[in-house]
C-alpha cells in the first residue's frame, strides 16, 4: 500500500462527516466532495443515495435544473458541500469577489445556489483544500451566503464543518464560529494559526486526523476512483493514475 | 414562424438585437454553432440570462461586445479555470451585472411560466445578493402568525430561449430528455429557438415510454439541424466535451489580442465543418 | 421503511387514520386496489386532497365514512353521472368541504415542493370560492404600480401520496411517464405510497430514452405489485375502464342501501381475483 | 346524406367560433366541443394544436396537470370551452350548486378548472346543450367564475360566446351581456326568450344558425368521428353509430 495521498485522506474524512446521511448531493466541478459520498455509500447498506450534478451515470434527478433546490426545501437532502473565495469566522461565504461590489479588485465565478442551500440542507460541509488568510477572513466582502441567521429566519440549514488541506473544523451555530477538532497529519496548530484568519477554538493539543484505514483506502483506489473517472476522468487520473492499476496496488 | 425548420443562420437571424435570451448550463445542452453563427451575424445589446450559470458560451458572446445586461449565479469554465472575459467585462464595467442564485433564476423562470408577477423562495436572507438586486423584493408571510420574511423574485419572461438537444421530429416535437429546465425556458420565453442533433422521421407522442422527455411542438418557434452542435461542450448522453479544444480557448482567451486571434480562427469566421 | 416492496395490506397499514392523503384524478392512475385494502382495513378520519379532482375513488372513501375533510376541484363519476354517496354527504353535512379550483390544488402542492408557505396564482378573484376558502388571500401585488390584487393560496403538504403507476424496479424507481402530477404529489407529500402493475428487473436509469418518466426511488416509501390495480378505472397506455362495473357502481351507489350491498359484494369484503 | 343532427350542428357551429385559433384545449367528458376542435383543426393548415384532457392520443401535453393551467397563463391557448349548472346575463358561471353554500338543495361536481381559465383565455366558449331558465338565471347562486372583472385585475381572458341546443350568442364584455346571433334551425327567437331567465340583446328578426355544408358534414361523420371515438367510444357510437359505416354514407 503506498503512501497517502492528500486527496484520500480528505475522500475519507468527507466519508466519516456523511455517517448517517441517507441523500447527498455534489455540486458539478467537486471530485473531492463526489469522491467522499461515494465512498460513504459504498460502506452503507446500499441505500444511500448520491446524485452529482452535471453527471448522468451518478445523477438520479428527472424534473431538472430546480429538482436539487425543491428537493432541499423539501428536508430530503440531508449534505451538500459549499467553498468560498472567503470564509469568515462566522460561517459567511464569499463566492463573488474581493473589495467592494461591483467594484472588486478580484471577481469570481458568482453564488451558485450558495445563497439557498445553505439555509436548507441541515448539514452544508465548507470544503476548500487552500488554508490561507486569504481566504479565511476575518470578514467576507461580500456575503454569498450568511452562516447563522436570526430567530425570525425559517431555516432548517446551515454549515456543519469546515474541511480544508490542513484541518477540519466542526461549525458550532449557537455561539456561532468555528472550533478545530483535528489537525492533519504534517500539520500543527502552529500552522493552522499562522494560516487563518479568525479566531477558532481549539483544544491546547489538537487530534490529529484520523488516515483512511486499509480497507478504506482499497475501496477509494479501486471501485471509488473507477466509479469517479465517470465523471472525472481528468481528476481520477492524476490522483489515481489508471483505475485498474490502482486497485491492483 | 410557420415552418419550424430553419438553418442556423436564420436561426440566429431570429434573435434580434437587444433580445432577453436565455440560455442553459453547460451540461444540459448549450447551443454553440447556433452561438457562433450568433457571433458571425454580430448580435449586440443581449441581455443574457443564464439558467442559472454559464462557461464558454457567454463567454464568447461577452468577448464579443454582444452583451449588455448579464443575469447569472455564475459564470465559469469549470475544470478549465475562470471565464477570462466574463471576468475582463466586469473590471472594465463594461457590462451590467445582475448577480443572482441559482434557485431564484428557476424561480423567475417559473413565475413566467405560470403568468405571475414574482415567485416566493426560501433561503437568501441575509446573503448580499438582497442589497445587490433591488429588483428582489422581502415581504412578512402573510400566513405565518408571528413576523416571518420571506423573499419574492420578480417574473423572468426571456424573448428567447436557446439550446441544444439530441433530437427533432419532423412535426417540431424536441426531445429533451430529463433536462427539464429546458422545458421551463420555453414555457417561460416569448419564444423558443431550438438546435438539434438530429430531425427524425419517428413520431414522439407514438410510444408513451418516450412521451416524457418531449417539448411539444407548439412551445417550439424554430429547429435547426446541427450535428455536434454543443461542441465544444459535451451532450449528454451523446458526446463527450472537446477537452483540448476547451484547454485552448481557456488559455487564447486571457487576453484581448488572444480572444480575438481564437475568433478569427476558430469562434466564428470560419464555419466549422459541419455548419 | 428500509424495504419498499410490501403487500397491499401492509400499504394500506401504512396510511394511518387522521391522514392528509393525496390521490390523482381518475385519468392520471388511480390505486384502486389499495383503496379496497384502506376500506377493508376501515380507514376513517381521512383529509383527502384530489389531485384535481376525483371520482369512485373518493366517492367509495365517503361513502364508507372514511373521510373527514374533502378539498376538491370536483367529485364526478364522469360520464356515469353524478358521485351518489359524495352527494349524499353534502346533503347531511357528514364532511368538511373544501372547494377548490385545479391550478389552486397544483399551486398548494408546488409550494410544499418548494418548501414555501404559500404560491401565487392568477385568476380566482371575483369568485365565490375566495369567501369560503378563507386560508386563500388576496395581497396587493408588491411588484405592480398601481393597485393590483393577486390570490395566494397555503402550501398542501399531504402526509401521504397515493397513486398507481405501471411499473417499478428493483431499485424502487416508479415509472410514471409524462402524468407528472404525480411527480408533484410525491415531491410535496411527507411519504409517497404506490402500486404498481409489475416490478420489473430493468434499471430505469440505464436508458437516457426513458429516465424522464422515472419518479426516482428517493421519493418513494412504499412499493405494492397490484395488476389491474386502477380496476375499474383505466390505466393510460395499459387499459381501458372497464365500463360495466362503472355503471353499476353508479346505480348501486344512489342509495345508502345500494352502496352497503354493493361495497359488501365488490367494494371491500371479497378480495379482488387480483389481489 | 341524412338528416342533419343537433350534435352535428354543435359540431359544426364549434369549429366556425374557432376560426383562427392555433391551441385549443378541451376539458374532460366534452366529445362536442372535442368533435368542434378536431374538426376545425382539420379544416386548417395541419398546424393547429388540440389537448383533449384526460385523453393520451389527442394530447401533447407532457408537463402533468399543472400545465394546461401553465400554458394558459403564457397565452398559448386561445380557446377552451366552460359550462354551468347556472349561467347569468352577465356571464358568471356556478358549478356548484343550486341554494346557499354550503346548504345547497343542489350539488354539483365543483368548479374545476373555471375560476382560473375563465381570467386566462381569451376565447372561452359556454357550451350548454340544456336551454332552460333552470340553466339561464338572473343571478347565479354561487359563482365559481365570474364573467366579467374590475380594471384592477389582471384578465386577458373571459367569455366568447355561449352556446347551447337552440342558439349562438356572443358576449360583449363592455356593456357586459349577451347578444343573440343566431338561432338554431327549428326554433324561434320566442323560444329562447321563454328559456331565458335573463336580458339579452336581439335583432327583431334574428338569423337563423348555418348548419353545416355537405363537405363539412362528410367530414364530421367520417375523420372525426373516427378519431373521436378513441376517446369517446360511447359517445361517438350514439351519435354517428360504427364510424365506418358513417364514413360510407
Amino acid at each position: 500500500m503506498s503512501e497517502i495521498r492528500t486527496e484520500e485522506l480528505l475522500i475519507a474524512v468527507i466519508a466519516r462527516l456523511l455517517g448517517p446521511c441517507r441523500h447527498v448531493a455534489v455540486g458539478a466541478s467537486s471530485p473531492i466532495p463526489a469522491a467522499g459520498a461515494m465512498l460513504r455509500r459504498a460502506q452503507g447498506d446500499g441505500r444511500m443515495t448520491v446524485n452529482l450534478l452535471g453527471s448522468e451515470a451518478q445523477n438520479r434527478f428527472t424534473s431538472g435544473g430546480v429538482e436539487l433546490f425543491d428537493c432541499a426545501a423539501q428536508g430530503r437532502i440531508d449534505a451538500f458541500f459549499l467553498g468560498g473565495g472567503q470564509i469568515d469566522g462566522q460561517g459567511n461565504i464569499n463566492l463573488v469577489g474581493i473589495g467592494d461590489y461591483p467594484d472588486n479588485k478580484v471577481r469570481w465565478p458568482g453564488s451558485f445556489g450558495s445563497a439557498y442551500l445553505y439555509h436548507l440542507v441541515p448539514n452544508v460541509i465548507l470544503f476548500r483544500e487552500e488554508h490561507s488568510r486569504r481566504v479565511f477572513v476575518p470578514k467576507v466582502d461580500f456575503v454569498s451566503a450568511p452562516g447563522i441567521s436570526g430567530p425570525e429566519v425559517n431555516r432548517p440549514g446551515g454549515p456543519k464543518a469546515l474541511l480544508t488541506g490542513m484541518a477540519l473544523f466542526d461549525f458550532d451555530r449557537a455561539r456561532p464560529g468555528f472550533r478545530l477538532r483535528s489537525v492533519h497529519p504534517g500539520y500543527t496548530l502552529r500552522d493552522i494559526e499562522e494560516n487563518t484568519g479568525f479566531a477558532f477554538e481549539h483544544e491546547a493539543d489538537p487530534e490529529t486526523t484520523e488516515p483512511p484505514d486499509p480497507a478504506t483506502l482499497a475501496l477509494i483506489r479501486g471501485p471509488i476512483a473507477a466509479q469517479l473517472a465517470e465523471t472525472y476522468p481528468r481528476f481520477a487520473e492524476r490522483v489515481f493514475g489508471s483505475p485498474a492499476a490502482s486497485a491492483a496496488e | 414562424m410557420n415552418e419550424p425548420f430553419i438553418d442556423l443562420d436564420a436561426l440566429a437571424a431570429a434573435i434580434p438585437d437587444g433580445a432577453k435570451l436565455a440560455i442553459p448550463t453547460d451540461y444540459s445542452g448549450v447551443a454553440m454553432a447556433a452561438t457562433r453563427a450568433l457571433v458571425r451575424r454580430g448580435v449586440r445589446d443581449l441581455h443574457l440570462v443564464c439558467v442559472p450559470t454559464s462557461g464558454i458560451q457567454a463567454d464568447i458572446l461577452i468577448g464579443t461586445g454582444a452583451v449588455a445586461t448579464l443575469e447569472t449565479s455564475a459564470i465559469t469554465l469549470g475544470e478549465y479555470g475562470p471565464a477570462p472575459r466574463f471576468t475582463e467585462a466586469l473590471k472594465t464595467r463594461s457590462i451590467r451585472m445582475m448577480d443572482a442564485t441559482c434557485p431564484a433564476v428557476h424561480a423567475g423562470l417559473q413565475a413566467a411560466e405560470k403568468g405571475l408577477p414574482f415567485m416566493p423562495i426560501r433561503g437568501i436572507l441575509g446573503s448580499d445578493l438582497l442589497t445587490i438586486r433591488p429588483d428582489w423584493r422581502v415581504i412578512d408571510d402573510p400566513f405565518a402568525e408571528a413576523p416571518a420574511p420571506i423573499v419574492l423574485v420578480p417574473a423572468i419572461r426571456p424573448d428567447v430561449a436557446l439550446f441544444h438537444a439530441p433530437l427533432a421530429d419532423r412535426a417540431g416535437n424536441v426531445w429533451i430528455g430529463r433536462r427539464r429546465e429546458l422545458i421551463t425556458m420555453a414555457h417561460a420565453a416569448v419564444r423558443t429557438l431550438v438546435t438539434v442533433e438530429r430531425i427524425v422521421d419517428e413520431d414522439f407522442f407514438a410510444d408513451e415510454m418516450r412521451t416524457a422527455g418531449v417539448l411539444p411542438s407548439f412551445y417550439v418557434d424554430g429547429i435547426a439541424e446541427a450535428p455536434r452542435g454543443a461542441w465544444p461542450l459535451r451532450l449528454w448522453s451523446t458526446y463527450e466535451e472537446d477537452e483540448a479544444a476547451l484547454s485552448a480557448y481557456a488559455a487564447a482567451a486571457r487576453s484581448a489580442e488572444g480572444f480575438r486571434v481564437w475568433l478569427d480562427n476558430e469562434g466564428s469566421a470560419v464555419p466549422m465543418a459541419a455548419e
